[in-house]
């Protein structure tokens, strides 16, 4: 992890020599085990960079912040989408980012990690050993198997080396998925409930929604200038929006229910929403719901083509004749 | 190249010659044919046209045999090949049959298998490949290729176009014969209605011999064991019946090929003929 | 006022007979996250809870709340109004800076103009506290002056003290009148009990690792109103309203009306100054248009506005917001940063 | 789907209870086709209520599951049959959002009754009282729509 | 919230002899918003009308609904009465009682939830009228010109037509000459006429007609813009003789050293490099073919160029481009042949020489044609004795085909049988057919003569034609005799079906009008609105919408010419106000609505913005042209911000639609 860090002080400094304005990587964070995103705006702020296996944030949707400053970003494997997306999308001009590439060997569940490691050993250093991490700790070292330790996202991980980078450091990072993972398992399993099961799996969860919303605020396909749910209407008209404030079982299951249906065929992947809820609500079961339907009913989407619902076949299975 | 065999049961008794001559024309070209272990009849004839459900169920079990064994699977006998085929189709777009022979015999079929015949196994090393093993060329061969109908029917489950088929013309033009444009390629020989509708069958195997002659043919092609006896074994009864003099020899492609590539007329079973092929061998070099 | 022994399992027959006789919200496992729900059964409390994922703010001041009904039929309008009637609800679990939140909250809701939603509930509560068992890597509750094993603002108090007993403290008149019907279950005090809370303050406080100091940020706020570490410190802020929903102290609402045909309601629910639309104008203008603006009012809030406007100090060291912001935005860092500001 | 006596559910005031359906029928094929099931008397039960889009491709699936809020215990959608859109392409993408969308429904709980998107023709009167009959009967069965319902 | 007045009709007992319309005025009057309430026997009746005109005034109503019956009926109706009343017309809303409630529901057990319904349907249209926002239809200028595309008989009559009005009209042609398949064949069925007798002089009067400008050899390439302002751009290709010079005296194609096989007589003839298709080509000047000219191939030659008089000849000319602005566009592109070629192997591939198509059948037997009329094998030059002719190739064939009819082939069949049996003495004619459609004025009558001059009909398909030596053997089923029939003819003709014209599929994507499953162009309306499409001011006429014979061709081609007619002699346009609209602000650009409309309506265009605290910004985001836009509103449900709103339509009046649907 060091040669990767070294090298983004490095690369961002000589960013900032060729003209760069800001340059979005991580820092480490205020709590032990913890990254966060860093904002360099000039040269002398390049040493506080850092990439390491809690690196877990997506920062591509902070590219949207500086439409006017030449942005390099930091991007791991299921972060490149997002970038592609925004472009795609209008929200970014490719032409004055710098995508720079990381090779991930899977992000590390904090939690675990932490209950592994002794209370106040402070971590030194951290190398990728392929199947493990091995943490150097003012305690002596732990090595900590991936299989165990990494994120549920990355053990599915088909996709650790980022694609379309302008620059990318490092070797190529073997692939951290656990191959014959079924993607869809539990997805799949959901599915198979009866409908009154299924609609208590998903109340359970949506009952303890916040609307705090999180999942949108980080979501890279979340790019509307202003989400329909936060649009208000004055006066009399107050019903006719699209969705009360109130924060009900119903309003909650609609909310999410809408996002993941806005986010269809757009959705990169990345797992952020999942990750930044605060009362755990696994959200990606929606979007992979989406994804697996929309790869079995339409196959992928011509690249030209904004997204799945933008486009149709005449030959399109018809589920309502 | 390694693919699985199916022979069927016409080339284990009547059309041994065509066994043979397949054999060691594959071997010749590097085709390595693996038999399907205990394999079984193919249900042409009697069962598909008695028990549409035996009629799948009985290839199919020669299909599940292939899938163990991993192999796609290539077929000599024209009747042979499209039962095959028909069976892949009615076991994979038809799941209600498809379980029910599951059930049966006791596995299930994937649908894994590719089945081909043996015209489109020979072409598939490629015509030049072809073309360069003959060492002699069959220049002076006039023959008309004749494809039968079953071998290209119902479109769709043939092995080539069915109204103008090419590939035993490729194969043969390939071994520098002179292949002849004719207007039979693909009509029936009467099949086995020689025994029950005699006079109708023999008049088919007329039309078929008289346009061959016509065309300038001097020796037919085929690819079908029952083909290759109809219109081998009736041409004495279609001039007895027509008052034709017919002596045109029905060669099996593979025994041309083998006979283009240098192999023994005797070893391709040129022997076994009613009509005599002897000029025709004679006129290429054999 | 008084104070006793339970031991643990006469602590789970209290719960029980708590239950059998109130409503008992308290702290429960789900999903690997405390929350506080109503429970049934004794055996789901969790006895030393740690943080809880959400504040038990929820129990006086929920999410969302109706305040009104209405029904027009003809020319006549008729008004409901939702005040929680007089019924008992035992708020069971409550942790030292939680219970410091309440003074927070009460503070805006229950001074003139009174808050009569707020009110009720809390005047229909009873609330048990507890101490801390541990520590979190977020806590600073010390900053503000909290120890974490006393119990004020809570009826009763309990800390475990060891081998399977608590100390349980009862510190008002309501507190008292409950106990009194379970009388049986106690057992008197024993020496050496109190020492064993202070032993257990004193190895509580040595664990929280940051100390900040606060007590005279607000006055110094005011000269950092404009200077660009607001805007540094936002650029990784989501601005969504995870760390003003976790705040047990922060205490914002909307009112809106939902209503169709003849027939409607009011409610409230809460809101977030991290929220765009938290400041928008009719008109479309927004005076706090800009994250930054928003991030760094909340952290006005928090370390000055309320201590100016109440007395009281707008955090409470729970450490809540710091352990689920996405970004790790830590306030106790803010609160050094702008120290070294000033 | 016949209902038993045991499975009529009654409302508060004693009645049985009615399913009520929201449709949203387009202009061109399937509101005509419910015109024409008017104009030739055929009956069907009383338990909807359309409201006219000019497309099907008009309908936001928030429209949907605004109803399922507002109480309804069925949503039909109902668009001309897919090559024939009076605007040419818009129920293909009508059918490709409203497969999604069904398929996510039912995926967070909702019963397939609840949600039916059909296509009728404008000569489709008789087609278009059988889809709401067939809805009636299978709403009957399921009972009312309580779970996201906020009335 | 705006007053509102609810006016419930009976439909004499059409509504009231089920429902309680008293009482559903009654209730009305206490939804929100509604200050006024009545019932009335007949709204839509004269006095009915006077009724609401007098309310809006008494009551200072300012939104209408009315309760009666389908607004697919009614609805321009009443908004005419609005008008009339001084409010926008598009204040206001119709609740369906009859269609939707009275008519469906008449049964006396279900009386008390019909009514309930009727209320919920009202209180359903006050919602949404109360919502309901002022809508001004936009007036568009129109360019009073039309353009045609296509110069076959359908493209030649519609353009007379046009021109004799006085309108301009520009008419295109892909081919060196106009006159398209009709000017190829040799009779008309079924009364034997000249065809090119008929059709040169129209031909000729669109050369010398004033309003029209003729543009042969060109293509349009481009079409953009709306009803009323299209711009096209046109490509002149290169003929390489200049036409302003050639005055047409035929010395260079008669003189060219080159013989091509000529595509106007279907390579049954000859051309040179330098040609005219044929003798009374308009116009009757020369284009030279480069892919063949010897001076093109060998790099020498230029006799043409050294024998024109004129110095017309001009080698280095290159494609133009010529941009128009137009009104209206007539498409009529036509049909070419199905390529059976490709299809049927049972009729040899086209490999037999002797088996040619009835077009080529036309050319032979057209006495200005490559054989002067002879009919003759064209492998041997000799007259065929026995001709087969087989029906539907191409057409009515689900499997292989066209599953459609082609209309014509049965008649033209009959006519070439009729041709034979007249020309070749001792000739026997077969026709092989799956039904015989005389469906045309004349044209029963015309297949009996054939008939009984000989011609022997055999029900059934052929299964195979074979070469035997000289002859074609044509082996097939009749089916009415239940036998196999073998004959060997001398040459067979092939009735292959119409197709759409080659780039039929180009010319739909360049105007964006959609194509049937055939790839035909798709009517707006199969009985109603047969030469209209979808996209207003664009009209089809002939056989591109689909097969048909010369008189139905002529027909619709006049038709389309009174459309275009009828929409430019106006000054100016209205258009539809029930069209899309983009909120900027919301707006990302991420042009999602944009591939989901079919009328390209929408398009990107930079705005700047100007948000607080930063720095003014140019940014993309989606416009709608309100000309293109039909109204149908897919694209506001691919904007997930709810950018786009569809006027009429709008998310808030169909959000409080559902909420008072379900109270």
């Amino acid at each position: 992890m060091k040669e990767i860090t070294e090298m983004l002080q490095q690369v961002a400094a000589r960013l900032f020599n060729e003209g760069l304005e800001m340059f979005i990587g991580y820092e480490s964070g205020s709590v032990p085990a913890k990254a966060r995103p860093y904002f360099a705006a000039v040269q002398g702020e390049t040493a506080a960079l850092v990439f390491n296996p809690f690196c877990e944030h997506n920062l591509a949707k902070y590219l949207v912040r500086f439409p006017n400053a030449k942005t390099a970003v930091v991007v791991k494997g299921c972060d490149a989408g997002a970038v592609e997306r925004l472009v795609k999308e209008r929200n970014l001009d490719r032409t004055r980012i710098t995508v720079i590439g990381v090779p991930c060997g899977g992000m590390l569940a904090r939690e675990r990690v932490l209950a592994e490691l002794p209370q106040d050993g402070k971590i030194t250093a951290i190398t990728d050993r392929r199947d493990a991490f091995v943490f150097q700790t003012s305690k002596g070292e732990h090595v900590l198997e991936k299989k165990a330790f990494l994120l549920a996202k990355c053990l599915i991980c088909t996709q650790n080396n980022p694609t379309g980078v302008d620059l990318m450091l490092g070797k190529e990072a073997p692939p951290v998925g656990e191959t014959g993972k079924d993607p869809y398992a539990r997805v799949k399993e959901i599915s198979a409930l009866d409908p009154p099961a299924r609609a208590a799996f998903w109340d359970r969860l949506m009952d303890r929604c916040l609307r705090c919303y999180a999942c949108r605020e980080v979501c890279p396909a979340c790019s509307c200038t202003e989400c329909c749910f936060e649009q208000a209407v004055p006066g009399w008209q107050q019903g006719a929006i699209w969705l009360s404030k109130a924060v009900t079982l119903p309003d909650n299951l609609h909310y999410h229910v809408i996002r993941a249906f806005h986010v269809a065929g757009r959705c990169t992947g990345c797992g952020e929403c999942e990750r930044v809820c605060p009362v755990r609500i696994p959200l990606m079961l929606l979007n992979r719901k989406l994804a697996g339907d929309i790869d079995e009913l339409y196959g992928p989407t011509p690249p030209d083509v904004p997204s799945v619902l933008c486009t149709y076949a005449t030959g399109d299975r018809d589920e309502f004749t | 190249m390694k693919i699985g065999y199916y022979p069927g049961c016409s080339l284990e008794s009547s059309a041994k010659e065509y066994d043979r001559a397949t054999r060691l024309v594959a071997r010749h070209l590097g085709i390595q044919l693996y038999d399907l272990n205990d394999w079984n009849c193919c249900g042409a004839t009697a069962a598909h046209s008695t028990d549409h459900f035996l009629a799948a169920a009985l290839p199919a079990r020669n299909l599940m045999i292939a899938e163990e064994m991993g192999l796609n699977v290539t077929v000599p006998c024209a009747a042979c090949y499209q039962r095959l085929r028909l069976a892949h189709r009615e076991l994979t777009e038809n799941e209600a049959t498809a379980r029910e022979i599951a059930e049966l015999l006791g596995r299930p079929y994937q649908g894994k298998v590719r089945i081909y015949s043996l015209l489109e196994t020979i072409a598939g090393i490629g015509l030049d490949q072809l073309a360069a093993q003959v060492v002699r060329p069959l220049k002076e061969l006039k023959v008309a290729c004749y494809y039968g109908c079953l071998l290209v029917r119902p479109p769709g489950t043939g092995c080539d176009d069915p109204e103008n088929p090419r590939l035993m013309d490729e194969l043969l033009l390939a071994a520098k014969a002179e292949v002849l444009d004719w207007g039979y390629k693909n009509e029936c020989c009467g099949a086995s209605l020689v025994f029950s509708e005699r006079r109708l069958a023999l008049r088919l195997i007329r039309n078929i011999l008289r346009n061959a002659v016509d065309a300038g043919a001097t020796s037919i092609a085929c690819a079908c064991p029952l083909c290759q006896t109809n219109l081998d074994t009736r041409q004495g009864q279609v001039n007895k019946e027509f008052g034709t003099s017919f002596a045109i020899p029905i060669f099996y492609f593979p025994q041309l090929l083998g006979l283009a590539m240098g192999l023994y007329p005797q070893d391709l079973g040129l022997g076994k003929h009613f009509i005599d092929p002897q000029r025709a061998i004679k006129a290429v070099g054999g | 006022m008084d104070s006793k022994i339970i031991k643990k399992d006469k602590l789970l027959s209290l719960l029980e007979r708590f239950i059998a006789g109130y409503h008992v919200l308290a702290p429960v496992r789900e999903d690997g996250m405390l929350v506080y729900r109503p429970v049934g059964i004794p055996g789901d409390v969790e006895l030393n809870p740690g943080r809880s994922v959400l504040p038990p703010k929820g129990r006086f001041f929920p999410q969302t709340e109706i305040l009104y009904s209405y029904r027009i039929e003809g020319e006549k309008l008729t008004l409901e109004e939702y005040v929680e009637e007089a019924r008992q609800v035992i708020l069971f679990g409550v942790h030292p800076c939680d219970l410091r939140s309440f003074a927070v909250l009460d503070a805006v809701f229950t001074e003139e103009p009174r808050d009569a939603y707020f009110t009720a509930r809390r005047n229909n509560t009873i609330i048990v506290g507890v101490s801390c068992s541990s520590v979190l890597p977020e806590c600073f509750c010390t900053a503000f002056g909290i120890s974490p094993v006393e119990g004020n603002g809570a009826d009763i108090h309990l800390t475990d003290i060891g081998a399977g007993a608590y100390l349980v403290e009862v510190l008002t008149p309501r507190g008292k009148e409950l106990l009194q019907k379970f009388d049986s279950l106690f057992e008197d005090n024993v020496a050496g009990a109190e020492e064993a809370k202070r032993a257990k303050e004193a190895s509580l406080i040595k664990k929280i690792s940051l100390s900040v100091k606060v007590n005279d940020l607000h006055e110094k706020m005011a000269s950092i109103f404009e200077n660009p570490y607001w805007e540094k410190i936002s650029r990784r802020c989501l601005g969504c309203g995870v760390c003003t929903y976790v705040c047990p102290t922060c205490h914002c609402f909307d009112i809106m009306d939902d209503g169709a045909g003849k027939a409607g309601e009011r409610f409230r629910c809460w809101d977030s100054c991290l929220f765009r639309e938290y400041t928008l104008h009719t008109s479309g203008h927004n005076p706090r248009h800009a994250l930054a603006q928003r991030l760094r009012n909340r952290f006005f809030h928090k370390l000055s506005y309320n201590n100016q406007r109440y007395n009281i100090e707008g955090c409470v060291g729970c450490g809540r917001c710091v352990a689920l912001c996405p970004v790790n935005i830590d306030i106790r860092e803010v609160i050094g940063a702008v120290r070294g500001l000033v | 789907m016949s209902v038993n006596e045991s499975d009529v559910v009654t409302t508060a005031e004693g009645a049985a209870w009615e399913p009520k359906i929201v449709a949203f029928l387009c202009n061109w094929c399937s509101y005509a086709g419910a015109d024409l099931a008017g104009v030739s008397r055929i009956k069907y039960p009383a338990n909807v209520r359309i409201i006219r889009v000019p497309c099907s491709s008009r309908v936001n699936p928030q429209f949907v599951f605004r109803a399922f809020e507002r109480g309804a215990d069925g949503v039909l959608v109902a668009g001309c049959h897919p090559g024939d859109c009076h605007y040419v392409t818009g129920n293909y993408y009508t059918r490709r959002r409203l497969t999604l969308f069904k398929r996510l429904l039912e995926y967070v709980g909702f019963e397939p009754e609840r949600f039916i998107v059909r296509w009728v023709s404008a000569s489709e009167g008789q087609r278009f009282a059988e889809t709401v009959k067939e809805m009636v009967d299978g709403l009957k069965h399921l009972g009312p729509q309580k779970r996201v319902s906020r009335v | 919230m705006p007053r509102i007045g609810v006016f419930v009709c009976w439909c004499g007992s059409n509504i009231g002899g089920v429902l309680d319309c008293p009482a559903i005025a009654q209730e009305a009057a206490s939804f929100p918003g509604v200050v006024y309430s009545t019932e009335y026997k007949y709204v839509c009746s004269d006095p009915g009308q006077k009724l609401i005109v007098d309310a809006v005034k008494e009551h200072r109503l300012e939104r209408v609904v009315v309760a009666s019956c389908s607004p697919r009926l009614h609805e321009e109706t009443f908004r005419q009465v609005l008008r009339r009343s001084g409010l926008n017309p598009y204040f206001f809303e119709m609740a369906n009682l009859r269609e939707h409630c009275s008519w469906v529901h008449p049964d006396t057990t279900v009386r008390e939830q019909a009514q309930r319904k009727a209320v919920d349907l009202v209180r359903r249209a006050v919602a949404k009228a109360a919502r309901l926002e002022p809508l001004f239809p936009g007036k568009i200028p129109v360019v009073r010109r039309c353009l045609v595309i296509g110069g076959g008989i359908a493209g030649i009559q519609t353009a007379l037509d046009v021109a004799d009005a006085g309108l301009e009209v520009l008419l295109v042609e892909r081919e060196p000459t106009i006159g398209g398949n009709m000017v190829k064949l040799d009779k008309t069925f079924p009364t034997l006429d000249c065809s090119a007798c008929i059709s040169t002089p129209k031909m000729v009067a669109v050369a010398q007609h004033p309003n029209i400008r003729l543009y042969t050899y060109a293509q349009v390439e481009e079409v953009t813009g709306y009803i009323g302002n299209f711009k096209a751009r046109i490509r002149q290709k290169a003929r390489y003789v200049d036409h302003s010079k050639c005055n047409g005296c035929g010395t260079c194609w008669t003189r060219c050293p080159v013989t091509v096989p000529d595509d106007f007589n279907l390579g049954l003839g000859e051309r040179g490099a330098i040609y005219i298709p044929f003798p009374q080509a308009v116009p009757n000047k020369p284009v030279i073919d480069l892919e063949h000219c010897r001076r093109s191939t060998r790099g020498k030659c230029g006799a043409c160029a050294k024998l024109c008089p004129t110095g017309a000849i001009d080698y280095e000319q290159k494609d133009e481009f010529v941009d128009v602005e137009v009104g209206a566009i007539i498409v009529a592109t036509g049909y070419g042949l199905f390529p059976w070629e490709k299809v049927y192997g049972e009729y040899g591939y086209g490999r037999f020489r002797d088996v040619i198509t009835g077009l080529m059948f036309e050319r032979m037997v057209n006495a200005s044609g490559p054989t002067g009329g002879k009919i003759q094998r064209p492998s041997s030059g000799k007259e065929p004795k026995t001709v087969v002719f087989i029906q539907c190739v191409g057409s009515r064939d689900e499997a292989r085909g066209k599953e459609y009819c082609s209309r014509f082939c049965c008649m033209y069949t009959a006519k070439h049988a009729h041709q034979i049996l007249e020309k070749i003495p001792g000739s026997e004619v077969y026709v092989f057919y799956i039904d015989v459609r005389t469906f045309g004025k004349g044209y029963e009558e015309f297949y009996r003569r054939v008939r009984d001059e000989g011609a022997v009909y055999i029900r059934g398909r052929v299964s195979k034609v074979y070469q035997d030596g000289s002859k074609l053997i044509v082996r097939g089923a009749d089916t009415l005799l239940g036998e196999q029939v073998e004959i060997a003819a001398d040459m067979v003709v092939l009735a292959t079906g119409a197709v759409p014209a080659a780039g039929a599929a180009d010319v739909a994507r360049m105007i964006g009008i959609p194509q049937d499953k055939d790839g035909f162009f798709q009517e707006a309306h199969p009985k109603l609105r047969p030469v209209e499409t979808h996209t207003g001011g664009v009209y089809l006429a002939g056989t591109c919408q689909g097969p048909k014979d010369i008189p139905d061709t002529v027909s619709q081609a006049s038709g389309a010419a009174a459309k275009v007619c009828g929409l430019l002699l106006r000054d100016e346009l209205e258009t539809n106000p029930l069209v899309s609209k983009v909120n900027e602000a919301l707006c990302t650009g991420c042009l999602a609505c944009q591939p989901v409309c079919p009328y390209r309506a929408i398009q990107p265009v930079t705005i700047t913005e100007r948000l607080p605290g930063q720095p003014p910004r140019e940014r993309v985001v989606a416009r709608v042209n309100e000309g293109l836009c039909q109204g149908c509103g897919a694209c506001t449900v691919a904007c997930r911000a709810g950018a786009i709103d569809l006027k009429g339509f709008t998310n808030k009046q169909l959000i409080a639609e559902v909420d008072a649907l379900c109270l």
